[in-house]
């Protein structure tokens, strides 16, 4: 496993002679447990809500084959911008996370490495039929058959890449489930943390994270 | 008649909140210009007010450490301290805030602080991308700074006067006053700098979302996000007035403080539509070489009509 | 292209040619002759150009063949060598030395198939797939369906007909 | 007037045989993940670069991010099956894959295609062909923040796409090409409605000149950076684009002419320098080619005729044992198709080879080396990868 001997512990000679030690498991992540993240006063939260429903920051990186019809959003036929919709390069500014299609095993923890690095409020759109059952794909070896099994999705969009219309009624879709307070998708994903490690951990055999690193 | 420093503070508090919202709706003004180029709608005008909500209100956040919690502070610290010590309106004794205490090698100070704490804040994040952002980030401002230092030198020289409340009071009575026609070549020094200050698309490598994403900001989220966002706005529009003080004679009331600075600041975004990005390498070596030969040319021309 | 395949013919002892167009001729080979015809072929013939090497798994006759195919940019004709590997154990030499981005196909090769190229530079390392602990799973011996329903969640409610069965059912439904 | 003396103690020393020998628990190296989520990565593949100061000093390329075993499940669909899964290989131009499957059948199943299916399948691949250059040619500017190049060609690319769905009714996998011909003929007005498309990919050929190609940053990030040497053509088969930009004439519709190409006329541009900047302008004359070869296309193409010859029923199709390498011209150079049949319904095994299988492993790889940071992406942009096609 030449990918494992980044993450042993090891001792190192640093340029001017100081030896120290480094291990890896414990210093490049912090594992805690993700906790319930209570929403704030109702009256508060619905300011809130409304104010994170006008600025979806959606992380910009296409896990699959759907990610073709992302960029069409940001020309001036679709415009995605007019929604307060913006692509964010890092998970930690990002509040939205578009898994466009299939999603191979290998991709699936990148996946939710990136999940966990987003921070509070955070919404999964799922596009295709990939998400639901697999789709096209259903018996190949390397791509998940069920999303909600991994990480907990707010709205799915049908289409086998769906359109760009359809993702903008998509963000519209998810507009509505901000306001209305429904988009608790953290929160779910912190309360049955076990049951959605225990099936990341039944396909990712390679674990060598802690559980929750964020 | 004099205020006292009670009300005097209170005054500076109103105009730093005008100069805040000016700034959102200036940002989306341009992001809106720069969307019109691409032939479309572009964010609603109002849309940085949501995104600073938005950021305010995240549930979770994470920090790597106090320094990285001081990190925005610092930015913004620098950008209200350029604030502070500058008249925002020349003539009003309201918007004068504390300029006559400090002169523009103080203000030169305050710029140059928001970016260093800034650089030890990201430092601490860890994440590699931010490390090559700051070395990127300080290596081009320490070379933007030559030809804007020269620039001022210039002034200081033709206006004998250190203090930005004297350099606006000689530019007054008439548009031949100002400094862009008492001397256009440190005129075009300080504006080719202010490209650089800006950070606009030939000389934004820092924040390049292609090559790292985005740079130093790549660790902060939420409420830091918030932070530095607001720092944003301030700082663009003090920034400009610091130029349109400087080069542009100052402004005597608030709208006429609008119109200069959203010119002032709409050459950056204008220039910056049209050209990719230099890399850190190239960028400095034409700080070094074009600006630097019209700084010196405008320090001997301010010497000579002397 | 004739000439080349009566010199080829009389260097080296070939099997079962077929002219499939008049650029393109397939030819087996003995396992051992393969990398002394490539040398011949790329550096006297003028095939320069390696286009691809892949890999059939003939699970019946316990082979796996590989099919070498190259292409001489001047003349503009191609050429595949068949070689055939018993399945039992897999090992065939790497013609890295010859083509630089032969180790790429080898490496495929190696993690899909279970071919070993014993020399060719990073043929361990994952290609691929992330730690993979069945079978390597381009053989025919694999069943992928069953795999994926054991593994990820099949969502019930999804039948899959044999298009036959279910054909015939739908047009002639008397004959049961 | 003043010589810095070259300090390289910091740097590695160069080995004998080229490579430079550095550890990395020597605290003077970083490693940096251009990672699978980058904004400057053309698709899931991944970069772990080894960086020295701002100079990248090792790269590897990790792929299978989309990998979802095509040729496993290809063995386990009908011929007719394998088209929808087919051509989901690679998004950005997905009809060459129709058409690879369809003519490799054909030629398996012994199907001869009438003569209007020819046409329109040339004229489909042309299309796909200006989709995909629409958006690569601006791309390349689009890696040094010229967001106004990508964002107009995209634009006009979805002009495009609505020409595919007038055509086919799908915008971005069209299953047009079906085995033995083709779906359907032009619909009426088809082609008044494409010389408009036509017109305005003209008015952006030359606003997109004006904007990245005569500018004098872009020429400055661009000329002299990521020079492919002319032997390295043949050692690392360089196809498409990237070789004709070192000033070799590879294109398969000239050398293997198929379809209708030997009736079109049309001339492959070449470059000399073969940097970045020639591989973007051969890409930008390869789109005029292409919007000139469509016009051409739609002028000799005959009003009716039969469009789909008589196949047997497909969904017993058996297939005798056989095998054919077929290969075709996509945007990024030859992209070949080995098809082997043993006779029954199911194909035995297809292997599909495209350009960036080995442009983006090892000749990636071998560029990168004491690149800065800052051109990783732009180097890879250049070289046109596609990252699903490696790993398939």
């Amino acid at each position: 496993m030449t990918r494992m001997d980044d993450l042993k512990k090891r001792t190192v000679t640093a340029p001017d002679g100081e030896v120290f030690t480094v291990d890896p498991m414990k210093e490049y992540f912090c594992d805690k447990r993700p906790e319930v993240q209570e929403p704030a006063h109702p009256l508060l939260e619905k300011f809130f809500n409304w104010a994170r429903s006008n600025s979806l920051w959606v992380l910009g990186w296409g896990t699959g084959c759907g990610s073709i019809e992302l960029p069409p959003l940001t020309t001036p036929r679709f415009d995605m911008f007019r929604y307060g919709v913006q692509m964010r390069p890092t998970p930690r500014q990002a509040g939205v996370f578009i898994i466009s299609g299939y999603l191979a095993v290998k991709t699936l923890k990148r996946v939710i490495r990136a999940y966990e690095q987003m921070q509070g409020p955070k919404y999964i759109i799922a596009l295709g039929s990939c998400t639901i059952n697999g789709g096209m794909y259903y018996d190949s070896f390397n791509t998940i058959n069920r999303l909600d099994h991994y990480i907990p999705v707010d709205v799915y969009i049908t289409g086998c890449m769906p359109r760009p219309e359809a993702i903008l009624s998509g963000f519209v879709e998810l507009k509505k489930r901000i306001r209305a307070g429904k988009a608790e998708g953290a929160n779910d994903y912190a309360e049955r943390f076990d049951w959605y490690k225990a099936n990341q951990k039944k396909v990712i055999k390679g674990w060598d994270m802690p559980d929750y690193n964020w | 008649m004099e205020l006292t420093l009670t009300s005097r503070i209170l005054y500076s508090l109103l105009g730093l909140f005008i100069v805040f919202n000016y700034g959102l709706l200036q940002s989306g003004v341009m992001r809106k210009i720069v969307a019109r180029v691409a032939g479309r709608y572009g964010i609603p005008v109002y849309q940085s007010y949501f995104d600073i909500i938005k950021n305010l209100a995240k549930r979770s956040q994470i920090t790597h450490g106090i320094m990285f919690y001081l990190g925005p502070i610092f930015r913004l610290g620098g950008g209200i301290g350029l604030f502070l010590f500058m008249p925002m309106i020349f003539g009003s004794i309201y918007f004068k805030n504390f300029s006559f205490t400090g002169d523009i090698v103080l203000l030169m100070y305050f710029q140059f602080f928001g970016m260093l704490g800034m650089a030890l804040g990201a430092g601490e994040a860890g994440h590699p991308n931010s490390t090559i952002g700051i070395s990127r980030g300080l290596a081009q401002f320490t070379t933007v700074e030559i030809s804007f230092t020269l620039a001022i030198i210039a002034i200081a020289i033709q206006y004998q006067t250190l203090s930005v409340y004297n350099i606006v009071a000689a530019q007054q009575g008439g548009i031949l006053h100002w400094t862009l026609f008492q001397n256009p070549v440190a005129t075009l020094a300080g504006m080719l700098s202010f490209l650089g200050i800006m950070r606009h698309a030939p000389f934004n490598v820092v924040m390049a979302p292609q090559e790292i994403p985005i740079g130093p900001p790549t660790e902060y989220h939420s409420t830091y996000l918030g932070m530095l966002q607001s720092n944003r706005a301030i700082l663009h529009i003090v920034e400009s007035a610091l130029f349109m003080n400087l080069f542009f004679g100052g402004a005597t009331n608030w709208i006429e403080f609008i119109v200069k600075t959203f010119f002032i600041y709409f050459t950056t975004v204008f220039v910056g539509v049209v050209f990719p990005r230099y890399r850190v390498d190239q960028s400095v070596a034409w700080f070094v070489k074009v600006p630097l030969v019209i700084g010196v040319l405008g320090v001997i021309y301010a010497t000579y009509i002397n | 292209m004739n000439e080349i395949l009566e010199k080829i013919k009389s260097k080296y002892e070939i099997t079962d040619v077929l002219q499939k167009r008049d650029d393109l001729l397939f030819f087996s080979i003995g396992k051992k002759l393969l990398v002394d015809i490539l040398n011949y072929l790329k550096e006297l013939e003028g095939f320069t150009h390696l286009i691809m090497l892949s890999s059939v798994d003939w699970l019946e006759e316990n082979k796996f063949q590989l099919t070498y195919i190259l292409n001489h940019p001047v003349n503009k004709y191609d050429i595949a060598i068949r070689v055939d590997i018993d399945r039992d154990n897999p090992v065939m030499d790497s013609i890295h030395h010859l083509w630089i981005h032969a180790q790429t196909d080898q490496r495929e090769i190696k993690e899909l198939f279970g071919i070993d190229f014993p020399g060719s530079p990073g043929v361990n390392d994952d290609f691929v797939l992330e730690d993979w602990d069945d079978i390597p799973p381009m053989r025919r011996d694999f069943d992928t369906l069953k795999y994926a329903t054991d593994n990820f969640f099949p969502r019930e409610g999804r039948k899959s007909y044999d298009t036959k069965e279910y054909m015939k059912s739908k047009l002639y439904p008397d004959q049961g | 007037m003043f010589n810095i003396k070259e300090d390289r103690s910091k740097f590695p020393t160069m080995k004998d045989d080229g490579t430079l020998d550095f550890d990395l628990d020597s605290q003077k190296y970083v490693k940096i993940w251009q990672g699978p989520n980058h904004p400057g990565v053309t698709g899931n593949m991944a970069l772990e670069l080894t960086v020295s100061g701002d100079e990248v000093i090792k790269s590897k390329t990790h792929v299978g991010y989309l990998y979802r075993a095509f040729e496993k499940l290809m063995e386990r669909r009908k011929f007719i099956q394998c088209f929808p899964i087919c051509i989901r290989m690679c998004v950005p131009e997905p009809d060459i894959n129709e058409y690879l499957l369809a003519a490799s059948v054909e030629e398996l199943g012994g199907i001869e295609v009438p003569e209007m299916a020819e046409w329109l399948r040339t004229l489909v691949l042309e299309m796909a062909r200006v989709t995909i250059l629409l958006r690569g040619v601006p791309g390349q500017g689009g890696t040094m923040s010229l967001g106004m190049g990508v964002q107009w060609g995209v634009y006009i690319r979805d002009l495009m796409l609505d020409r595919f769905e007038e055509l086919t009714g799908g915008r971005v996998y069209h299953m047009y090409i079906a085995p033995g011909g083709v779906r359907g003929l032009l619909p009426s007005g088809f082609k008044e409605r494409m010389e408009e498309v036509l017109k305005k990919i003209d008015e952006f050929v030359v606003d997109i000149d004006n904007l990245m190609f005569s500018n004098a940053v872009f020429k400055k990030r661009t000329k002299g950076v990521g020079v492919i040497e002319k032997d390295w053509i043949d050692k690392y088969s360089v196809v498409g684009p990237n070789a004709r930009a070192a000033g070799i004439m590879r294109d398969v519709r000239k050398d293997y002419p198929y379809l209708k190409y030997d009736k079109l006329d049309f001339e492959p541009h070449t470059e000399k320098d073969s940097d970045i900047y020639a591989r973007s302008r051969v890409r930008w004359h390869d789109l005029q080619a292409s919007v000139d070869l469509i016009r051409q296309i739609m002028a000799k193409m005959p009003e009716k005729g039969e469009i789909r010859a008589k196949t047997p029923n497909v969904l017993h199709w058996k297939i005798p044992k056989g095998e054919t390498y077929k290969r075709i011209e996509s945007s990024r150079g030859e992209y070949g198709f080995y098809m082997v049949t043993d006779g029954t319904e199911y194909p035995r095994r297809i292997n599909l080879r495209g350009p960036s299988y080995n442009s983006a492993m090892v000749l990636l790889e071998k560029i990168l080396v004491n690149a800065n940071i800052s051109d990783v992406s732009s180097l890879m942009v250049s070289l046109a990868t596609c990252p699903p096609e490696i790993e398939r």
